[in-house]
């Protein structure tokens, strides 16, 4: 129904190209995927029933911080009662009226934010220092596997980040108006790998 | 010029010369020297005037330690003040000049301190200097003018600057036998190591050690090790590199110097990087640094520590005398003593206060004609920009006491040993209380309170066969902690065992004189203090050992008292009749070695990277427009947006002409948007606002007061309710992240029991306020599926639409008091829809405005800016707004409202002030008097807390906070100005246009 | 610099989180039946205590969760963490 | 009480005879039995507290308990910067009388405290700070407090070295000016309070911690220390930030948090620096002393705590502050760093007076900014203490505001720094 062509991602000030001479790290961006922010309580049956019968995802056996995906979903664990789910773009509003249906009269709430973030993916073999140079987490493939996800903040920006595969290939999802910072941040970090 | 170096090998790289100059004079060094050993081997012993007294000084040690060899680096930008010439690795082109002396080193004009320096002990300037009063400040003028040691930069820092975080599960840091041995048995237990080491190489005193490990000299057994450990994956190896500070929870951080080492034309990348690292267990493998003899004019060029000789010797090849005599109290010296004959130079005598302190080497030496004179001490030395003789007496028995005739030793060098002290700086700053061991006369590491042990020489274990066992220990039980199997394969070095004689302490060496009444007796050579001054401080009541550094400026130099600390606690000790554990130590603090200001402060700086600049969808839009920001928070808003040849306030005023004129749009994505979803939503709303919700119609929006418990203003904004257990809340700019948490909060902490999810959507969508007579035609014209008329959309009401094709949400609220819609898309739409507002205005001249103008807007209508027309003292109450504050309802903040002082008659409230001469305006925080004729102080009565030209009115306006300002409409107050100028204004009320509320409800 | 352990997130550092302070203060209900005096004890007054302190914290830039962990306010270790709702350690949090 | 005159000549006569003649700064005495008034804390507050007692009251009978060495708690450990200009009247005069006294210190005391009064900068990098610097200075001057507001060109005349660009992230837009403002030798203060008080009959007790109170019916009757139980007829409590630990030990409570706050030094460098320069927007203060060294201040801990160390966070955060403002100190090297704990309170305004224990008074809450106030506090407090009532310049500053509601609120405008 949107037409993409219009819309703007929030790093449209970033030159990705400039991260071709930088070695060692290959960076693009996972423009205009589709982001709901889910909330439910786990103690209530009727909400994990709604969820796995909408999605086939069984919210009680997604670990703290981690993902998982489903179909063409990727379900990331937020808190306790809150998980972000990601689809393709231009899916998310079909997908939140299933939800909101299948939740009628639950507590609960499927909120769109797709435009609110975005996702970066960050491969290669100086990824993983490249973003140890803002994050206090250890992303040792022995601490930080494939299929975790933090949410923590890279410098001075609050992200979620998840592993796609160990210690090589990273996703981070940012909020829009910290965006254009995180991407200057990582063009600026990333200076010493040229 | 005398060429000191000496055939043997060292580790230098002799096919590599190294061209540098000092204090203007050209030398030669090379590839491996530092600038020390560099010097010394051009003979140049003399490189330093001292701080206080400015007498010539020369190099005394050979790392960390050195307290007067300190050099400028450099010039103009790269300059590099107070750099360590034992630390600075030579480099092709380097420069250095001596710091601290006028108009040059061999001829210091402040050298005439020294022959007041009876005038000025320790302290002498909280004794002076008081009259009169008035030329304090010409005496601290001058003070300050002979004070510091090398100059700034003078412009800004062109280098950059890494920093990351790191985990391992073992940091070892020290990178001698015991680092080494700990990190090759970590290494085989597929730990993670991070091995550390200051120095440019690895092998901390095997470097410059005569012994063999395995049958082949040590520096093979560390070349060896080293590439064993370089092969293994897990193990990160930081040579150049200082761990400074040791933190809670194991957290080190390390600074790493890339380029220091390299000619100025080949520094690429950054220069340094900081190391924040955690790690599970730390092994402190530092070494131990060797005391100096406190005697008199020890502070001579050409009194060494006898293990730096011996470190220029055998690493640097350098010969840094011919004929040499040593003082010691234990028997490392001794080793010295046979490096220096095999470089074939010459012992002319080595003095022992021990009674004969025969060992093995002694008898070597003996044999080899070198006078080993015991029970005896060097109490004085000749020669004063480079020592010629050193004075020698012999020792009562008893050994505090000298005795018979002064003998005169001729030599141009004299290696000392007082004994070693493990460093322990980083076990301390860990926790750990040090602890004194009186066998061996130093501090010992402390029981660890952090996951940390310490191996080798920092842990008081002066041999290298126990270094390398304590060492494979520490690194085997690291490992172990964190889970790891010990290799079994593993084997200790083999070398040949060394039996040392006991130490003999000697803190302050006995001489002729009374103590203070001969020539210093230099303690902590930077800061120039003397034993007679730590004397002098006991003797005046100043006994714990924090005042007497405090007083005397013991340890407060570069060096931290690695030198003198532990003779100055001694003599101290000594001077109070205690031993040394009651006199105990100061405290060990980061930084172990000094660290730039650059280095902690990291890359993250400049225009963008400081802190997060946040930017709306729409902010490239306004850039190009030649809008000028203003920081709200984190956000970049535009401020106005000037027009060829215009100032501030020609934009401003026509911005807001146009807007209540025809049409103005503003970028408002910036306000924070919070969705309040559950059952009890508006029964949570009426908890946090001070006014009630649970009435409000679908679709309807309302003004909402957020108070701190402590009943003062907190935050306000527009709240809407979409649906029956839904509500859209906004927040100001500032207050979407705080209000946010304070939300969480309450919500998750004090009424877990409300079914009421938050999720923040600020970031989701883009708003534009389109305001003003037309934008009606302007919206209705963009938006599509939404009935604008007057009836069917009215104030205060909300309504989804679609813009272009995409979902919208338009608001119908107002902040200036216009006709006013605002626009909301998801933001990646949010440019798209900016620019469809901008063209469907164009016929209405649709006016872009930034945070000045909409400041304006809402000041003529009286609207409050919270932070700016409040601070953390004003409640609803006193801004006039007790409609918005329900009276039956309990909320936060509420019962505060009762206390006695907020109910009290007089407090300070929201009024409205004309200027009596409508061109001026008064400035904003300007104060408020009644008589400004008084004397001072005049009372205040209140302050302007806004204030604007108005163009749609003609004349300025203001608001400000006037104690009882509602009764005291019409008066005339007076604000004073700072230059003087007095302008008097009239209480109004703060509505100053429409006031009925008219072109809002068109 | 702590590391503190989120009931939910496991040990994460001190950067990701924001301090609330004292534990266990809860708010009067009918406060209009208290004194001014009994408001500011609840509004201001604050144990600060030096050694085992029970604090609230929230896991900020994590899981947002606010939770509550026993700190000794001198050696900055932390002996334990709990969720809102739950008991904090044994004979902690009940005197005043 | 032989207490040798300092002054140039007895300096010279001293040298000639080796400096072995000098008496002692004070007289590390032996507990009494029973003091009329026992002040606990030997920082700059309690000594001048005690100093005052004696000068201006005639109450000697007086002791100092200190638990470590005198000056050693946040005495020991802040940036020293002096100055007046706060926001609300009631701050206003009291922390200038403190400035008038800081005046005439020296003299007073016959000790040194090297007062320089380089002036202070308060910088402004928003449009809300600039309103904030207008509202403070506009009230300093009517006030009587010298005060003047620096627009960016002048700053950059001023402080050439000062980074006054447009670019920044967040641009220095003017500041506040207090030219009386500055710096004074903190060390020396508590040694200059602590030696007059001496000289006139104070008794100065270190290593003494007060561990208990003693009361006869439900008044205070003295101290339980770890040197035995000293009696009292009065007892001021000047702990900073222990202060809610001794509150508790008395049976009170207080409306105060202890935080970590730090600060640190860099190697001795030749002046470059030659006045204050504070500000809260970028969170970084810094001055240069007398020994060349830069003393910066860092920002306060967010968590409670009585470690007197906190965060490396604060510290990085600082020092990028510091390197924002002034770009040519990059290459400079930081010494030492180190942290002393502060009472807090949540008006950040100080709290003098009684306490609800009769007998008992306090005086506390001074925060990040006290060691400007150390002579005012004392005086104020030993007024309260001699005659049982505030001095008008403390009246305000009860501890019944918190029920009152009555607070003077300093945070946004003039108060959080120090
Ligand atoms: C890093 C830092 C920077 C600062 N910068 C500034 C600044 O630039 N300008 C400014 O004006 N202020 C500044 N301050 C604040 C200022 O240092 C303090 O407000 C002021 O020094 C407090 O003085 P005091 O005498 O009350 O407290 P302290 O000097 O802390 O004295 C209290 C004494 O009480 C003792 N004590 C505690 N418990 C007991 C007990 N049970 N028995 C006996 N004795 C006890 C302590 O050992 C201590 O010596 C700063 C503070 C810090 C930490
Ligand atoms: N004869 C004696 O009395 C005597 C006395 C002391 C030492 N020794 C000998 O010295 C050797 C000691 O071996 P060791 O391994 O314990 O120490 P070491 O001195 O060989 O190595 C210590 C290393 O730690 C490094 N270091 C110190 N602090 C550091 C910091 N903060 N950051 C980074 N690096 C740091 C130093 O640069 C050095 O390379 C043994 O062979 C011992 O016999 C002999
Ligand atoms: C204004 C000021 C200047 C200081 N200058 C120095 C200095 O030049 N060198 C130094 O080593 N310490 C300096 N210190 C710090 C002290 O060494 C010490 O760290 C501080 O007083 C805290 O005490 P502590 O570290 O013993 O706990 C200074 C402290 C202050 C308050
Ligand atoms: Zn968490």
């Amino acid at each position: 129904m949107s037409d993409l062509q219009n819309g703007e991602s929030p790093l449209v000030q970033i030159d990705f190209n400039q991260f071709e001479k930088v070695k060692g790290i290959k960076l693009t961006e996972l423009k205009f995927q589709g982001h709901l922010n889910l909330r439910g309580r786990l103690n209530d049956k009727a909400f994990c029933k709604a969820i796995s019968d909408a999605i086939g995802v069984e919210l009680t056996s997604l670990k703290a911080n981690t993902f998982i995906l489903s179909e063409d979903f990727k379900v990331y664990w937020l808190g306790p009662d809150e998980w972000l789910i990601v689809t393709p773009p231009d899916q998310q509003l079909e997908l939140k009226n299933t939800l909101q249906q299948a939740l009628q009269g639950i507590f609960s709430s499927v909120t769109d934010v797709s435009s609110g973030q975005t996702i970066i993916s960050i491969s290669g073999f100086n990824a993983r220092s490249l973003i140890e140079k803002g994050c206090t987490i250890d992303l040792h493939p022995r601490q930080f596997k494939k299929g975790d996800c933090a949410q923590t903040h890279l410098s001075k920006a609050t992200v979620l980040l998840s592993v796609v595969k160990s210690s090589e290939a990273f996703e981070i999802i940012i909020r829009r108006s910290f965006a254009d910072y995180l991407g200057l941040w990582l063009l600026d970090s990333s200076s010493e790998f040229v | 010029m005398k060429n000191n170096r000496l055939q043997g090998e060292g580790r230098i790289n002799r096919n590599r010369p190294l061209n540098f100059i000092f204090n203007g004079k050209s030398y030669q060094g090379f590839e491996g020297d530092t600038l020390a050993s560099a010097l010394l081997a051009n003979d140049v012993h003399l490189v330093a005037r001292s701080w206080k007294y400015h007498r010539p000084r020369g190099i005394l040690g050979s790392g960390a330690e050195e307290p007067n060899a300190i050099v400028q680096l450099e010039k103009g930008r790269l300059t590099v003040p107070n750099a360590r010439a034992t630390q600075v690795e030579l480099y092709e082109g380097l420069q250095a000049s001596s710091v601290n002396c006028w108009p040059g080193l061999e001829f210091d004009f402040l050298s005439i301190n020294s022959l007041f320096s009876r005038l000025m002990p320790s302290g002498f300037y909280y004794k002076t200097f008081m009259w009169p009063k008035k030329l304090w400040m010409s005496y601290e003028h001058v003070i300050r003018k002979a004070s510091g040691l090398g100059v700034s930069p003078e412009l800004p820092d062109p280098d950059r600057y890494e920093k990351t975080y790191a985990h391992c599960d073992v940091l070892i840091i020290g990178a001698g036998p015991a680092g080494l041995m700990a990190a090759l048995a970590a290494g085989k237990m597929s730990a993670r190591v991070m091995l550390v080491d200051e120095q440019s190489e690895f092998g901390g005193s095997m470097l410059h050690s005569n012994e063999t490990i395995n049958g082949q000299p040590a520096q093979d057994w560390v070349s060896d090790t080293c590439e064993e450990l370089a092969s293994m994956q897990e193990v990160k190896l930081l040579p150049r590199s200082s761990a400074f500070g040791y933190h809670d929870y194991n957290f080190v951080t390390i600074n790493e110097r890339l380029t220091d080492h390299l000619p100025t034309g080949q520094k690429t990348g950054g220069r340094e990087r900081l190391w924040k690292v955690r790690a599970k267990q730390v092994v402190l493998a530092t070494g131990a640094l060797e005391r100096p003899l406190v005697f008199a004019n020890n502070d001579r060029p050409g009194v060494m520590l006898s293990s730096a000789v011996m470190q220029y010797v055998n690493r640097y090849a350098v010969a840094v005398g011919q004929e040499i005599v040593i003082f010691t109290n234990n028997d490392s010296a001794y080793e010295t003593a046979m490096t220096l004959l095999e470089a074939g130079l010459k012992v002319i005598a080595i003095i022992d206060n021990r009674i004969n302190p025969g060992s093995s080497m002694a008898d070597q030496l003996r044999s080899e004609g070198v006078k080993i004179i015991d029970q005896s001490v060097v109490v004085d030395v000749k020669g004063s920009k480079r020592i010629n003789a050193v004075q020698v007496m012999s020792l009562q028995p008893g050994g505090d006491k000298v005795t018979g005739s002064v003998q005169t030793i001729a030599c141009d060098l004299l290696a000392m040993s007082g004994g070693w002290s493990p460093v322990i700086h980083l076990s301390s700053q860990s926790g750990a209380k040090a602890c004194w061991d009186d066998e061996k006369a130093c501090f010992l590491p402390g029981v660890p309170i952090q996951h940390e042990r310490s191996a080798g020489a920092s842990n008081g274990c002066f041999d290298l066969k126990n270094c390398l066992s304590e060492g494979m220990l520490a690194g085997n039980e690291a490992a172990q902690q964190c889970g790891f199997e010990v290799d079994a394969s593993i084997q200790l070095p083999v070398v040949n065992e060394v039996i040392f004689n006991r130490i003999k302490p000697l803190w302050l060496v006995p001489s002729m004189f009374k103590a203070g009444r001969g020539p210093k007796q230099f303690v902590d050579m930077q800061n120039d203090v003397a034993a007679s001054d730590i004397m002098l401080a006991a003797r005046e009541g100043y006994h714990s050992v924090e005042h007497v550094k405090r007083y005397t400026a013991l340890g407060f130099g570069t060096d931290q008292g690695k030198i003198g600390n532990i003779n100055g606690m001694a003599i101290l000790a000594q001077s109070l009749q205690q031993n040394i554990s009651e006199t105990g130590t100061t405290t060990f603090r980061p930084n172990y070695t000094p660290v730039t200001i650059g280095s902690i402060a990291g890359m993250n700086l400049g225009g963008e990277l400081f802190e997060p600049v946040r930017k709306t969808a729409m902010h490239g839009w306004h850039k190009q427009e030649g809008a000028e920001f203003e920081n709200v928070g984190q956000w970049k808003r535009p401020w106005y947006y000037p027009r060829a040849g215009e100032s501030m306030l020609d934009a401003v005023n026509r911005e807001c002409l146009a807007t209540r004129n025809s049409v103005g749009i503003i970028d408002a994505s910036t306000l924070g948007k919070i969705i309040i979803e559950g059952k009890d939503s508006g029964e949570f709303l009426n908890r946090l606002y001070t006014n009630a919700w649970k009435k409000l119609d679908i679709n309807k929006a309302r003004y909402g007061f957020m108070l701190g418990e402590d009943g003062m203003v907190m935050d306000d904004g527009v709240t809407i309710r979409l649906e029956e257990n839904k509500y859209f809340m906004h927040t100001t700019t500032g207050g979407a992240a705080p209000v946010f948490s304070w939300m969480e909060r309450w919500l998750q902490t004090e009424w877990p029991e409300l079914e009421v999810f938050l999720t923040s959507v600020t970031d989701h969508w883009a708003t534009a306020a389109v305001v003003g007579p037309n934008s009606r035609k302007v919206v209705s014209a963009v938006c599509e599926g939404i009935d604008f008329d007057a009836q069917a959309f009215p104030f205060m009401s909300s309504r989804e639409g679609l813009v272009n094709g995409i979902e919208a949400r338009i608001n119908r609220i107002s902040f200036s008091g216009e006709l006013a819609y605002e626009v909301n898309v998801p933001a990646n739409y949010g440019l798209q829809m900016w620019e469809s507002l901008m063209a469907a205005g164009e016929q209405y001249d649709i006016t872009p405005y930034g945070t000045e103008s909409m400041h304006v807007l809402r000041a003529e209508k009286g609207y409050v800016i919270v932070g700016q027309d409040t601070d953390g003292s004003v409640t609803p109450v006193d801004l006039g707004m007790d409609w918005v504050v329900s009276k039956v309802k309990d909320f936060i903040g509420r019962r505060s409202l009762y206390r006695e002082d907020c109910v009290r008659e007089g407090r300070k409230q929201l009024v409205g002030l004309l200027t009596l001469n409508g061109s001026d305006v008064l400035p904003e925080g300007g104060q408020i008097v009644e008589d400004p004729n008084a004397s001072i102080p005049i009372p205040m009565i209140g302050h302007v807390t806004s204030s604007y030209y108005s163009a749609n009115l003609g004349y300025s306006i203001a608001m400000a906070l006037v104690k009882g300002g509602l009764s005291r409409m019409g008066e005339t107050v007076h604000i004073p100005l700072a230059d003087g100028k007095v302008i008097a204004a009239k209480i109004s009320s703060s509505i100053f246009y429409d006031a009925d509320g008219e072109k809002q409800n068109v | 610099m702590l590391q503190i352990p989120c009931p939910w997130c496991g040990i994460r550092d001190e950067s990701e989180f924001s301090y609330g302070g004292e534990a266990h203060i809860t708010r009067p209900l009918n406060s209009e039946n208290l004194t001014d005096e009994e408001w500011a004890d609840y509004l201001f007054m604050r144990k600060n205590t030096r050694g085992a302190f029970l604090e609230q914290w929230q896991h900020a830039q994590g899981c947002r969760r606010w939770f509550n962990i026993q700190r000794d306010t001198v050696s900055y270790k932390i002996s334990a963490s709990y969720k809102v709702g739950e008991q904090p350690p044994q004979g902690m949090g009940n005197e005043k | 009480m032989n207490m040798s005159k300092y002054s140039i000549f007895s300096l010279a006569k001293q040298a000639l005879n080796f400096h072995e003649g000098w008496g002692k700064v004070w007289r590390n005495p032996e507990p009494k039995k029973h003091y009329d008034v026992i002040i606990i804390g030997g920082g700059g507050h309690g000594l001048a507290t005690a100093y005052y007692l004696a000068k201006n009251h005639g109450v000697t009978n007086v002791a100092v308990l200190e638990k470590g060495y005198i000056g050693g708690g946040n005495t020991g450990r802040n940036t020293t910067i002096v100055r007046s200009n706060y926001l609300w009247d009631e701050s206003a005069h009291l922390y200038e009388k403190s400035m008038k006294l800081w005046e005439n210190l020296s003299q007073d005391l016959n000790f040194n405290v090297m007062f320089s009064q380089r002036g202070v900068y308060n910088l402004g990098h928003s449009l809300q700070d600039m309103r904030d610097i207008q509202r403070r200075v506009n009230a300093n001057r009517l006030n009587g407090i010298d005060g003047e507001i620096v627009d960016a060109d002048e700053l950059k005349r001023r402080i050439p070295i000062l980074n006054t660009s447009r670019h920044s992230r967040y641009p220095v837009l003017g500041a506040s000016f207090q030219p009386r403002g500055g710096t004074a030798r903190h060390d020396a203060v508590a040694w200059g309070f602590a030696r007059g008080a001496d000289s006139l009959g104070v008794d100065i007790i270190q290593q003494c911690e007060v561990s208990g109170f003693i009361r006869e019916n439900d008044r205070i009757a003295g101290v339980e220390t770890n040197r035995g139980n000293i009696g009292a007829g009065k007892v001021g409590i000047v702990v900073a930030g222990n202060s809610s630990v001794l509150a508790d030990l008395a049976g009170f409570r207080l409306p105060v948090t202890s935080h970590p706050l730090q600060a640190l030094v860099s190697e001795p460098i030749k002046p470059v620096l030659n006045t204050v320069v504070m500000s809260n927007a970028v969170h970084g203060y810094i001055s240069q002393s007398d020994k060349g060294d830069l003393v910066v201040g860092a920002g306060i801990d967010s968590y409670n705590g009585y470690g007197q160390r906190g965060s490396y966070t604060v510290i990085e955060n600082a020092l990028a502050a510091i390197k924002e403002l002034f770009p040519v100190f990059s290459r400079v090297r930081m010494n030492r760093q180190w942290g002393g704990i502060v009472d807090t309170t949540p008006d950040a305004c100080p709290i003098i007076g009684e306490s609800p224990v009769k007998g008992v008074y306090i005086n506390c809450g001074w925060g990040t900014g006290g060691f400007k106030a150390t002579p005012g506090s004392g005086y104020v407090f030993a007024h309260t203490l001699a005659k049982d009532q505030p001095h008008e310049l403390n009246q305000a500053f009860s501890l019944q505001r918190f029920s009152t509601g009555r607070l003077i609120d300093e945070h946004g405008a003039a108060g959080v720094a120090h």
